[in-house]
């Protein structure tokens, strides 16, 4: 196999299958039950994962397409991530469109798969050409996916502010790009690193870093840009959200951590970019937590909350070079099985027409579902930070890098916060197992099998990252590493 | 008095500005002309007979008679676009003639004579241009506050968007053959062998030319696409409520567009001002005739495609909506795509 | 001789345009009717496709015309005629905007000129980029970076058109 | 011979023009096209910088912008014609079925 | 792998794994009941296994398991006990199947969460005994956290619970992020989170030299500690937790991790900052002595009562740890085993009123005495050891305590705190007998009246009768515990400290840097 090929395989895979569902969905009459595309594309990320191990196995760092992409540990880890994520995703919307009423089932595969391919790319790209068309592949994809249930008045208007303010976002993301092209001369990561130290327009450098950031602060719902994300994610269909508020953020983040490596080389603009992060990583923790302290939607509330944990994550960034990326890398996986998880559930117990919508009306669920209330529980106690959690973890992780670094100003507000944020996750718990139940019973459809698979794994890999971290730690501290010797 | 290099540029330029859109302008009133005479005596009559000799003083009567009508300005339309739409599609349908090379190069004193403008970029202006016309044909419609108007316009926008990418890319083939995009350029690539040479013959582009003959047909929403002023359906369409002198202008965008495509058709697949027995025949004649001759083979093939155009009009029916938007859609555009393909394999198998 | 003219012509060309372009910006802002916020922007599209023609783009001229004036913002005319938008109310909610949209523009605003003009100096001037005839195209030396260099990012470009086709279709069609 | 900086100081004013727009306009689709003026303020940033790298990286960015730009636009629009079946207004203030 | 090397691990994961078993078994009360039982029981037969095979006399841990678990960060899975933790891992065995027994009859519904929840509960609290490496420990402390907030919210007693839960969860959850903080900063320092590598480096005063921080370092342990004991003023969550919990969690809520915590990982990892914050320490032990018994004396509500009660003990640990001499650590460590079966008695006691009358308030009961001889006669001997009567386990580590306050360098007249703390004692006999008087003697209630309720059942009798048994055993025969939790006193103490105190007394001072070591004062030796 080539380099090149190798170097995108599991891309390619997905956009083949991604192709394959759009040119057999047209055999089925529109509102036939499209699961076996489903299914089809449950096998391509199957696929695709399959590739990325490839990847994995070949143990070496390529670069390919004229130095635009770069197949290294840390590329390879974020695939991993973002097929799975896919993976969990895809398998809790199987059974999430009722056959026979809504029409476009089939295109939402392909969306899907499209979409992370776009994500997908951006972890491996080190120019900011291909970075920029993942992140609007990525993007578009998502807007859409945020609007798919046309038959809620909610849907277009989630989808219209995702999209009103994601493009806003972009705005700002190209005019950065387009300002570190004019302090370097190059659009390539690399290049720019190596530019930047040596820049004649050290404060236009600074300039393109802060605008790069204010683009991908608002792509991540980074405080003080995250007000599109609770009306978002209270309008877009419950697995949707579990998609959009993990796979497109850890891409974005991955990008991030990218864009950081480029600051390495000079130590005035890496102290001035730790501190643009610290402020908004603080930010962030602090209006994530204040806002979802004061809501009742539960889906607005979980918004709210991974605004917080976007301003945790970016604690990480404050750190050691190695350091900061293995932590951040770590504490998105980790955050993707609970949020993932969190929202399948969400979408099992509420089905298409998320009849349960203000925490009361989870009152007392985990007399009539046990198992999924349970599951619900464990992935809010992961949120929560509870020890032998892939959240915890995470956290753990993410600010023993900030201490390490020297930064316990920002551990200390970090861990007050999640002190703070266990107050309305354990609202939402203490409803579920509350005696009374709530009025919006909601009828239970009867969760789909694929559905419970998709809830089980997200439970084992959030358990797993919690108490074995080592495999997954030890394959973000590989890929930490090749970026920091790449950027030195 | 002695003109600088730069002083006489623009003096030289500004007289072909005038001289070529004088020329247009005459053009395309003959070109009405023609159209009544053919479509009469297709039709079995004489069509206008009795101004001047042949009825050939017939365009300065309609100029007179529009020019003179009294120009109603409805009460709810939005003045300003009302105003400005003609003005566009007319100034977009001129515009474009400005890069045609209607002749053979000929400098005096370093500046192209028979070019307004020779721009590296030639054919895409011609296309921006174009896709900037729709803007008069939109507009129109939208500030007629008329909903036959606004249907006519929508319909019109919608078709010369659709068949605007299928225009584009069954142009792609020539480009691909001249390997640029400045009109006398693509024009000389034709050069060598008289008329096999041409892009329709020699350049097996004959496929890209119906596309983009078609396609050009329903970018101005000319006969059997003329679906925006079915006045079955549509009243007038998008002009229903322009009279006098906007009306005028509307209808000599629409004769200056039939214009621009068939000098683009010429240009593009037959030859531009070559003649078809170029490279055959040794040059002969003083300089002058020389230089002129090419004018004549121009004028002829752009005569012979706006014949094809009023003959076409004359003989086939007008299509459906959704007809013409699947035919765009779903014909023309993967054959475009086809063609570009096989052009494209031709050439790297030949090379 | 010949390089005042090209400065005096450039220099014409940049105010003209530049000015023509800022103006349309403006007007963007105050009209408030959406159909001629979007005329305003073709305006100012066509003025930068000039100035773009200026700075020796003359390909991205072309495409800004073609793609941006010529199909974008026929699109967006198109919708706002299919929708029959009209002019569009004051509010409670536009007030607050403006209070807090403008000191922000100039805001973002000076921070970036201040930037641009500080470290100004160190930048170049700008040559009059396509000449006035017969100029030698750069679109050659653009198309073989973008199938070569540039390859991946081209051909994944289609991977966002098809998204976005999708995305139209499956948003825009009337649910039955 | 125009100084670079002026091209961006031009593009600076553009860009803040589409911010100023994006947040006192109350109507979709005026805001998505203050977006759109945003972007081509980008784009003019680009070009001049490409001019003053001489390197054609610039310019080809802008190509993409523009097709990304022309993507982002169908499905924008196409959202904006899904919420105007919904909800009949084009006002995003009276679009607010959303809140905590 | 020996039995000795496992058997940790086995004891704490054995309740987990019965957990699990039983989540997955069908959720019929009954099976549920037997299955916790049996696990509980096993669990305790296997803690049995460390006081039968422990090598007295040795200071350090034993049933040692070290082995790497995660690379970087370095975390190992590092267990052990030694005289300290063995004692409380048995005591926590022990108290299991006496809870489930007591929750016999009072949950009647749901079971199958209680029990789930009440094991895994036990997994995190055995976990937080024997865990050596920082960061497993921290995972069990936190986890402790979680069962119990979700047994109060859900088998709470008035519609309160949700809020308990959280105010208890909130209380416990806030400062262990700062207890996160400090950790992390000692990882920052040393690379390490193993506490005996720890305890060495502080030791040899290798952890940090930057004093300030050290000592914001050791303020974040011992606050979030001090919050789980409760030490006044931090008490706010426990009397609504202990009046919205049920019984069996009652008796594992307070006093036990908070206080196990101080003694290992303040005093272990921050020997100077601890000894440096003892005199506030000794006086809020003191002062909560005092107020948790007058506020006691004034509640109607016996729930409320227990629970300033054991505020007022878990006070008189927290005087006697922080006097820093082998008797006050020796008297402490016994009294917190001593207070988990007495405390635990008691509220089993009241649980079992409350099932009968169906209520906590004691204006509503009295004169059930001839009802209920049984109940009586073992509620009188739980109050009569809560009250530290000579001769039961109680008087042994109230004794030590006090005698060791008395020796105390850290404070100025040690004297002024032990008399304080010694009227506590003496207000606390006079609230516990006020209530047996209350509840037991004089006129008929008024529930009573109404119910008629039933002497203690033959299981009850097996829950309480053990208990009574200890009282009296762990009041004679103190020595056989005392020969473990001794080791542990003096090997602490015998630490050498350089202590750069501020003392208001000048004579202490001049004592320093040697610390009198006490040799064999205490008269229950």
């Amino acid at each position: 196999m080539s380099s090149a090929l190798l170097s995108i395989l599991p891309e390619v895979v997905l956009t083949v299958t991604g192709v394959l569902i759009m040119l057999i969905d047209p055999f089925f009459a529109p509102t036939a039950s499209k699961k076996a595309l489903g299914w089809l594309a449950v096998l391509g990320t199957l696929g695709a994962a399959g590739a990325t191990l490839l990847q994995l196995r070949s143990h070496q760092i390529l670069v390919t397409f004229s130095g635009s992409i770069q197949m290294d540990t840390f590329s390879v880890f974020f695939h991993l991530l973002i097929a799975s994520i896919v993976l969990l995703t895809l398998l809790v919307s199987l059974d999430y469109f009722k056959p026979g009423v809504t029409s476009h089932s089939g295109e939402y595969f392909a969306l899907v798969l499209f979409g992370s391919v776009g994500m997908m790319l951006m972890t491996c790209s080190v120019e900011l050409l291909m970075v920029f068309i993942g992140l609007e592949i990525s993007s578009i994809s998502t807007y859409i996916l945020a609007g798919y249930r046309k038959g809620q008045a909610t849907a277009s208007e989630s989808s219209l502010k995702y999209f009103l303010l994601g493009s806003f976002a972009t705005a700002f993301f190209l005019y950065g790009i387009a300002l570190a092209f004019g302090a370097t001369g190059t659009t390539s990561l690399t290049g720019i690193a190596s530019g930047l130290s040596i820049t004649a327009f050290p404060t236009m450098a600074f300039l393109a870093l802060a605008m790069m950031l204010v683009g991908l602060g608002f792509k991540v719902s980074a405080a003080p840009f995250h007000v599109w994300t609770p009306d978002v994610y209270q309008g877009a269909p419950a697995p949707v959200v579990g998609l959009m508020s993990t796979a497109p953020k850890a891409a974005v983040f991955a990008v991030l951590l990218r864009i950081t490596a480029t600051t390495y080389s000079s130590e005035l603009l890496h102290a001035r970019w730790v501190l643009l992060i610290g402020i908004i990583a603080v930010l962030s923790m602090t209006i994530g937590n204040l806002g979802a302290l004061l809501q009742k939607d539960a889906k607005r509330m979980l918004a709210y909350s991974s605004i917080a944990h976007a301003g945790y994550l970016m604690v990480a960034y404050t750190a050691l070079p190695a350091d900061s990326i293995a932590a951040a890398a770590f504490y998105t996986a980790g955050y993707a099985a609970m949020n993932v998880g969190a929202f399948a559930v969400i979408s099992q117990l509420g089905g298409y027409d998320e009849p349960l919508r203000t925490i009361d009306d989870y009152r007392g669920l985990a007399q009539k579902h046990p198992v999924l209330a349970a599951a619900l529980a464990f992935f809010l106690l992961s949120l929560v930070g509870i020890p032998f959690t892939g959240g915890f973890f995470g956290k753990f992780y993410v600010f023993n890098a900030a201490i390490g670094a020297g930064h316990v100003w920002l551990a200390v507000l970090g861990l007050l916060n999640s002190g703070v944020a266990c107050f309305y996750y354990l609202r939402l718990l203490t409803a579920l197992y509350s005696r009374q139940l709530g009025e919006e019973g909601g009828e239970f459809e009867g969760s789909s099998p694929a559905a419970v698979i998709a809830i089980a794994g997200a439970v084992l890999a959030t358990l797993l990252l919690g108490v074995l971290p080592g495999k997954v730690l030890g394959l973000a501290q590989r890929g930490a590493t090749v970026q920091v010797s790449r950027n030195r | 008095m002695h003109l600088s290099d730069f002083q006489l540029f623009v003096l030289i330029t500004i007289i072909k500005i005038a001289v070529v859109l004088v020329i247009t302008l005459t053009a395309v009133a003959y070109t009405v002309l023609l159209e009544r005479k053919v479509i009469g005596r297709i039709q079995n009559r004489w069509g206008p007979s009795r101004v001047g000799p042949f009825g050939l003083l017939q365009p300065l009567a309609d100029g007179i008679k529009l020019f003179l009508k009294e120009d109603l300005m409805p009460m709810s339309v939005e003045r300003p676009l009302f105003v400005a739409a003609p003005v566009i599609a007319l100034a977009c349908a001129l515009v474009s003639v400005a890069v045609v090379p209607f002749g053979a190069t000929f400098k005096i004193q370093g500046v192209d004579i028979f070019q307004v403008s020779n721009v590296n970029i030639g054919l895409l202006v011609i296309l921006g241009i174009t896709s900037i016309g729709v803007y008069g044909i939109a507009l129109s419609g939208w500030s007629s506050n008329n909903k036959y108007s606004l249907m006519g316009s929508l319909r019109a926008s919608s078709q010369v968007i659709s068949y605007e990418l299928a225009l584009g890319l069954s142009l792609v083939g020539v480009v691909l053959r001249a390997g640029s995009l400045n009109l006398r350029d693509i024009v000389n690539s034709q050069i060598g062998h008289g008329f096999l040479s041409w892009n329709f013959f020699g350049g097996l582009q004959f496929v890209g030319f119906f596309i983009y003959i078609m396609a050009a047909y329903a970018e101005t929403n000319r006969a059997p696409f003329d679906l925006p002023e079915a006045e079955s359906e549509l009243v007038a369409g998008y002009h229903t409520e322009y009279s006098s002198m906007k009306f005028a202008m509307f209808f000599m965008a629409e004769y200056a567009n039939m214009l621009t495509v068939s000098c683009v058709a010429t240009l593009l697949f037959f030859g531009g001002a070559s003649s078809p027995f170029e490279g055959w025949l040794p040059a002969f004649g003083p300089a002058w005739l020389q230089a002129v001759l090419p004018i004549f083979w121009f004028v002829a093939k752009v005569f012979a495609f706006l014949f094809l155009y009023i003959w076409v009009r004359a003989t086939l029916p007008r299509f459906r909506y959704d007809q013409l938007m699947s035919f765009g859609w779903k014909f023309l555009l993967p054959l475009a795509m086809a063609n570009i393909l096989a052009t494209s394999l031709i050439m790297a198998l030949r090379s | 001789m010949n390089e005042l003219v090209d400065t005096i012509m450039h220099l014409a060309l940049f105010l003209i345009f530049g000015g023509l372009a800022v103006l349309a910006a403006l007007n963007l802002l105050l009209q408030r009717h959406p159909i001629n916020s979007a005329l305003s922007l073709v305006v100012v599209m066509m003025s930068l496709a000039v100035l773009y023609w200026s700075l020796g783009a003359e390909f991205l001229a072309a495409a800004q015309i073609i793609v941006y004036s010529g199909a974008v913002m026929v699109l967006f005319v198109f919708v706002i005629m299919l929708l029959n938008a009209g002019e569009e109310e004051r509010t409670k909610g536009s007030k607050i905007a403006s209070i807090a949209g403008f000191p922000g523009a100039v805001a973002i605003f000076c921070l970036l000129s201040f930037v641009f003009l500080s470290e100004g100096h160190k930048l170049g001037l700008s040559h009059l980029g396509g000449s006035l005839d017969e100029a030698t195209s750069n679109i050659s030396q653009i198309s073989s970076l973008l199938f070569t260099d540039l390859l991946l990012p081209f051909e994944v470009t289609s991977i966002l058109i098809l998204v976005a086709i999708l995305g139209a279709v499956v948003l825009a069609k009337k649910e039955r | 011979m125009v100084p670079i900086s002026y091209y961006l100081v031009l593009a600076a004013i553009l860009f803040s023009l589409g911010i100023a727009a994006y947040l006192v306009k109350r109507n979709v689709i005026t805001i998505f096209i203050s977006i759109e003026l945003m972007l081509n303020a980008v784009n003019l940033t680009f070009i001049a910088f490409a001019h003053q790298w001489n390197k054609l990286n610039g310019q080809i960015f802008v190509f993409f912008v523009m097709v990304v730009a022309a993507a982002e636009a169908a499905v924008g629009l196409a959202i904006i014609i899904a919420l105007f079946r919904s909800r009949q207004t084009l006002n995003v203030d009276q679009v607010n079925l959303l809140k905590g | 792998m020996t039995i000795d090397s496992s058997i940790l691990s086995l004891i704490v994961f054995f309740p987990t794994v019965g957990a699990i078993l039983l989540a997955l078994l069908p959720a019929n009360p009954t099976l549920q009941k037997w299955g916790a039982l049996v696990v509980t029981l096993l669990t305790f037969l296997f803690t049995l296994h460390l006081p039968a095979h422990y090598q007295y006399g040795l200071s350090g841990y034993q049933f040692e398991v070290n082995v790497p678990w995660i690379a970087s960060p370095a975390i190992r899975y590092h267990l052990g006990v030694d005289g300290l933790s063995m004692w409380l891992v048995v005591l926590s065995g022990f108290l299991a199947p006496l809870g489930v027994l007591i929750s016999w009859r009072a949950i009647d519904r749901r079971e199958k969460l209680f029990y789930t929840l009440f094991l895994l509960q036990q997994t995190a609290m055995i976990g937080v005994f024997v865990a050596l490496d920082l960061f497993l420990y921290y995972g069990f402390w936190e986890w402790s956290l979680v069962p119990m907030a979700i047994l109060i919210a859900t088998f709470g007693r008035t519609d309160k619970r949700a809020k308990a839960a959280l105010k208890y969860f909130l209380y416990a959850f806030i400062p262990s992020a700062i207890l996160l903080v400090g950790m992390l900063w000692v990882y920052a320092q040393t690379g390490t989170f193993d506490l005996p590598m720890l305890q060495q480096m502080a030791a040899s005063h290798s952890i940090s030299s930057n004093q300030t921080a050290l000592w914001l370092a050791s303020l974040a342990f011992l606050v979030a500690f001090a919050v789980k004991v409760p030490v006044f003023p931090l008490h706010g969550w426990l009397s609504d937790a202990i009046f919205e919990a049920p019984t069996a969690a009652v008796m594992v809520l307070a006093g036990k991790l908070g206080l196990y915590s101080i003694l290992r990982f303040s005093f272990g990892i921050f020997p100077e900052q601890s000894r440096q914050i003892a005199p506030l320490m000794i006086a809020l032990g003191a002062i909560g002595i005092a107020y948790g018994a007058l506020v006691a004396l004034v509640q109607k509500d016996l729930k409320r009562l227990a629970a300033y009660s054991t505020l007022g003990h878990l006070s008189f640990i927290t005087l006697g740890i922080f006097s820093f001499t082998v008797a006050g650590i020796d008297g402490g460590v016994y009294q917190i085993i001593n207070h988990g079966i007495s405390g635990g008695a008691l509220f089993m006691l009241l649980g079992a009123l409350y099932e009968r009358y169906g209520t906590y308030d004691m204006r509503e009961l009295g004169g059930v005495a001839q009802k209920l001889p049984w109940m009586v006669t073992l509620f009188v001997i739980t109050a009569l050891s809560n009250i530290g009567l000579p001769g039961l386990n109680g008087f042994v580590g109230e004794f030590l305590t006090l005698s060791g306050s008395l020796q105390t360098i850290y404070v100025a007249h040690p004297m002024i705190w032990t008399a304080i703390a010694t009227t506590g004692v003496i207000f606390s006999a006079g609230y516990m007998l006020w209530a047996v008087q209350r509840i037991f003697y004089g006129g008929m209630g008024r529930r009573p009246d109404e119910v008629s309720g039933w002497d203690l059942d033959a299981r009850e009798q097996v829950a309480l009768w053990p208990m009574a048994v200890l009282f009296v055993v762990m009041g004679v025969a103190s020595p056989y515990w005392m020969r473990a939790i001794d080791s542990f006193g003096a090997g602490f103490i015998n630490q050498p400290v350089v202590l750069n105190l501020r003392i208001a007394d000048p004579h202490s001072a001049t004592n320093l840097p040697g610390i009198p070591v006490s040799g064999t004062e205490g008269g229950a030796r």
